[in-house]
């Protein structure tokens, strides 16, 4: 049958080969992508949308949808982890090895995923306060509407460094670089989950199945993602 | 690569589709709403040219969000499309044609409206004299006498439709082959780091932009009885 | 049939005011308007055609009721359906001679085609010697053919009566002896009012019946 | 609450600011060039109209991208002015601005070449032989009979510089205070769920405009020799 | 001064060619030009003034040379200064008659406002009765008020020659007499070419030293 996914951009080259996949595994099925950000994809299922499966970004917003009971509850879990690190240009002329390398005056300004909205933000927020850093790092702060302007921004210089998900660092390879992995006290883990009204209940069971499925993890891993 | 090739021509067809719709709902709305506020004095009448603008300062995802609002199937008007027609705007072609038509539309009726203006009303009486209805008066005098503003704002008004994305993703999605417009598969392949597919399909709309605003130039009627500069 | 007319309008500008005070009650047939650059000759056929509502007063053409201020009746042009030329030609700049001649002639939404065939056009394109332009535009015309063009099209339909400002000011002498003519049996055949406004002694003698001379909006009793 | 309102105030004037600027660089660009492609007659000028269209079908995140590779310090550009000004477009206003005006041209140049063609050259002839220079009549004749036409687009450009977020977010950032316009604010809002902060948000953006259109049309020179239908 | 045209010009429109050859050496100052509707007159004075380009030939007015198609020059208007009255007015719909009037008096790039005074529109404004209308805009004219603000505003610089096409065409008689004593006088102080088409045989008597038929496109002898 046919089912809907509804998938944070973030996991855009990872869902569009897992689909792909599905479909020369189960034939007869048909795997619609809708990709954007996680917040906007719940704003569209709480309307209405005709999506059957929602895999988000981050834990807030899958649990704001389960407290607007949009999801089925029972079927919810954690499908992959991921790191949170440092990148810099590939030419970069700091060595960072931790955030307290972020204090010296010569780095101007940090790339940082808009906190209020982006789950990368948020971590890394979390990551400074940790280390006491954060009102003394907030002015070098960029925000930014999306992890892939985080990228640009480093990518092209105009930012020292910036903060973005080991995954995303898989992107643009040959102009940035990873400087180091920040620790978190909580794991970044990425929960997908069934949505209540869904006409192909079935089929999106099937989905979140092969998801997690040893297959599915497969493709995770390549694009940079780790198993729950 | 093939994937890709494949993957472009629906995405091609369905914005100049998702466009094509919404600029002719346009054109009819939009020059109809320019003749009404050129022609008609009323109270508020700058007002609510104003508040008709008010489409273009909008972030179009928020724009979005609140057509979300309007047309899901929570709401009163969605729900009743729903029940009797079965029938919902979220997630379909239609959805986005909404979403690019609101979006585009004060670009259309503005210069309307400037263009009606600026014709010299001796010439719509000479044709009521001449018995002309009103009706007919509009199609034979006014239009013709306004078309080249009238054209400018359609033809901004069919870019502006075949490049919205923000508001479009929100009501339509982004589901290859149904939603998926150019610039949805454009913004999507940027996000995805795909450069060379994004590059590619901004060439793409472009051409298709290209082609479609020269050859509504040569569709134009007749230069409308104007001297070259010198003769 | 009987022209009765009686109209007041004030036009107020910053410096200038003037006011059209115009009273008529006539059986000509052919009424010629002399008067004054200014004088409100033009205004007064405005008003006639339904181009100008007055601010009082009424208009009465036979039987029918133009325009009564107290009865609050103001038919629109189409209603009235006079031949109207007006003073500066007022042609469709987006039409050929051929279109704006026949432009009356079609009813609904499409303008007459650039090469339109009718019986009428073809006559007054002949009498008003306007074939080898007949293609042209308004712009690509001269002053007298725009003329004859603007005439052409007022008189082609069947019109309840005339109303000509000054139809022959841009036509040589020639001209203006053979289109003269052409209108005087118009109006004999067709037996409907005419009224002409002019500068020309000859287009008086021709045309008036009843001559009115007008001064600073009124008209001042037959000279 | 305090807080938001402070916030809105620096938002507001510097949305302001941009959308002002980016106008009146827009008014003489797309001005110009409006006029420029309705007098002169060339080889290509429907394509140079065309091209000029682009920045329409654009996702603008796409096209403040092309800006960021264009004005970086990667940059050719950005190089040579980082080197000899320090100053970079790249996160201040000014930046705000170069995205705003190029999201905003199209809608000035071309509703302004219409007005433009819709002149009746008779009366620009009248000017020259009357000794006037041809510069002189740019801005006595032709200008004034145009204006309705540039207004319509001058307006909708505005409008649209004011809401402009994709491509102006890509160049300047969002930094509060000093690059945070209304319209980044209000994405902003609508991400973190602030729905109450966003309604206000458009609210005082909507005021904005309303404010400003209503009163650049009471700015209108007076009509420009237009009978009413009925005298 | 000598006077000296010979011009080609061929207009192609899709049924109709008009050819235009005018070939004229004089040395008279006033010169009247008659002729039938159509005959070219009205395209020969704009080749004068410089707004319409000739195929081929040369105009030379004393000394100047306005246009010579060997040598390639072909002065714009505003070099040629001559003062030339639209035979449609061409009035500027967005000033008011005060301002059309002195339209070419002030050079930069603002109008002259609407208050504009300066004697020389006075002496025109009184002359051609139109100090009563300065302040309107030309659709709140009539037909003779905007030919004689026309006619004013052209003639107020002092010009190489005058070019005049039909000026008294939309006047009653009595005006027709005033205007042209004062362009008569205005004509003996200048001491410049003057060129007027007209179909008023009182024009051609007290202008036409030279008096010229137009047929066809060309300038037939003296009749
Ligand atoms: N819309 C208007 N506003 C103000 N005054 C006007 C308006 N229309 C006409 N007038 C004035 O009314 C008067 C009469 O105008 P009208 O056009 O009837 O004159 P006319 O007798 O036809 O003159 P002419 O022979 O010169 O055409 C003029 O003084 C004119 O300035
Ligand atoms: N742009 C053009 N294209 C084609 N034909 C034109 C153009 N302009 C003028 N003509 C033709 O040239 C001829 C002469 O025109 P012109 O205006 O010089 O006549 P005129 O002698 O002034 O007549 P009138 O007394 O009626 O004003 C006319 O037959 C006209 O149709
Ligand atoms: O600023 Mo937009 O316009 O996201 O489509
Ligand atoms: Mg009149
Ligand atoms: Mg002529």
């Amino acid at each position: 049958g046919e089912v809907t996914v509804s998938a944070a951009a973030s996991l855009t080259n990872a869902f569009k080969d897992i689909a792909q996949i599905y479909q020369t595994h189960y034939p007869d099925a048909k795997v619609n992508l809708n990709f954007a950000a996680s917040g906007a994809l719940l704003q569209q299922i709480a309307k209405g949308a005709p999506v059957d499966v929602f895999a988000s970004a981050d834990q807030e917003t899958m649990d704001a949808a389960e407290k607007q009971g949009l999801i089925v509850s029972a079927g919810r879990h954690d499908f992959a982890h991921n790191r949170l690190v440092l990148i810099v240009p590939t030419d970069s002329q700091f060595a960072f090895k931790q955030l307290q390398d972020l204090n010296q005056v010569a780095v101007k300004r940090i790339a940082l995923g808009l906190p209020a909205s982006v789950p990368v933000g948020r971590y890394a927020v979390q990551a400074m306060s940790a280390a006491k850093l954060w009102p003394a790092l907030e002015n070098k702060m960029i925000s930014t509407q999306n992890v892939r302007q985080s990228l640009d921004y480093v990518a092209r210089g105009e930012v020292d460094a910036g903060f973005v998900y080991a995954s995303d660092a898989t992107i643009l390879r040959d102009k940035i670089k990873v400087a180091f992995e920040i620790s978190l006290d909580s794991v970044i883990a990425y929960p997908i989950a069934p949505i209540k009204d869904s006409k192909h209940s079935e089929e999106a069971k099937r989905f979140i199945q092969f998801v997690s499925s040893a297959a599915g993890q497969a493709i995770l891993v390549k694009y940079g993602f780790l198993k729950p | 690569m093939d994937h890709l090739t494949n993957l472009d021509w629906t995405a091609v067809f369905l914005s100049l589709k998702v466009a094509g719709v919404a600029t002719l709902i346009n054109i009819v709305l939009g020059v109809s709403v320019g003749y009404a506020l050129a022609r008609w004095r009323f109270w508020g009448r700058d007002l609510l040219d104003t508040l008709l603008t008010l489409p273009m300062v909008m972030p179009p995802t928020v724009l979005g969000y609140y057509l979300l609002v309007l047309l899901g199937r929570r709401s009163w008007l969605g729900a009743w499309l729903h029940d009797h027609f079965g029938f919902s705007f979220i997630f379909t072609w239609q959805g986005a044609v909404v979403a690019a038509s609101i979006v585009a539309f004060p670009l259309v009726f503005k210069p309307a409206r400037a263009a009606f203006e600026a014709i010299d009303s001796q010439l719509e009486q000479a044709a009521r004299v001449l018995g002309v209805s009103e009706f007919a008066i509009f199609f034979r005098v006014s239009l013709p006498l306004a078309w080249r503003g009238i054209m400018a704002g359609v033809l901004l008004g069919f870019a502006r439709a075949l490049g919205e994305f923000g508001a479009t993703l929100m009501v339509a999605g982004s589901i290859p082959g149904q939603t998926q417009t150019l610039s949805i598969a454009i913004y999507e392949a940027v996000q995805a780091g795909n450069d060379e597919g994004a590059n590619l399909l901004v060439l793409v709309t472009s051409l298709v932009c290209i082609i479609v605003l020269l050859s509504a130039n040569r569709l134009a009627p007749g230069r409308v009885g104007h001297r070259s500069h010198e003769i | 049939m009987r022209f009765h007319l009686n109209i007041q309008k004030t036009f107020r500008s910053r410096e200038h005011t003037f006011s059209l005070d115009v009273r008529l009650d006539t059986d000509a047939q052919r009424i010629v308007i002399l008067g004054e650059s200014g004088a409100g000759k033009s205004l007064t056929l405005k008003a006639i055609a339904g181009l100008m509502r007055p601010d009082a007063g009424q208009i009465l053409l036979g039987e029918s009721v133009f325009y009564d201020q107290q009865q609050g009746i103001h038919l629109s042009p189409q209603q009235r359906r006079v031949a109207y030329l007006f003073q500066d030609y007022a042609l469709f700049p987006h039409l050929n001679v051929r279109q704006n001649i026949a432009f009356g002639l079609v009813q609904g939404w499409r303008n007459p085609k650039p090469e339109f065939a009718d019986p009428q056009v073809e006559y007054w394109l002949n009498v008003f010697q306007l074939r080898a332009v007949a293609q042209q535009l308004p712009h690509q015309l001269s002053g007298g053919q725009k003329q004859r063009t603007a005439l052409a099209r007022a008189l082609i339909a069947q019109p309840t009566a005339l109303l000509l400002d000054e139809p022959f000011a841009a036509l040589d002498v020639h001209l203006r002896r053979v289109m003269r003519a052409e209108l005087d049996q118009l109006q004999k055949e067709l037996q409907v009012p005419m009224l002409l406004i002019t500068h020309d002694p000859d287009d008086a003698a021709v045309f008036g019946e009843q001559v009115l001379h007008m001064k600073n909006g009124s008209l001042l009793p037959r000279s």
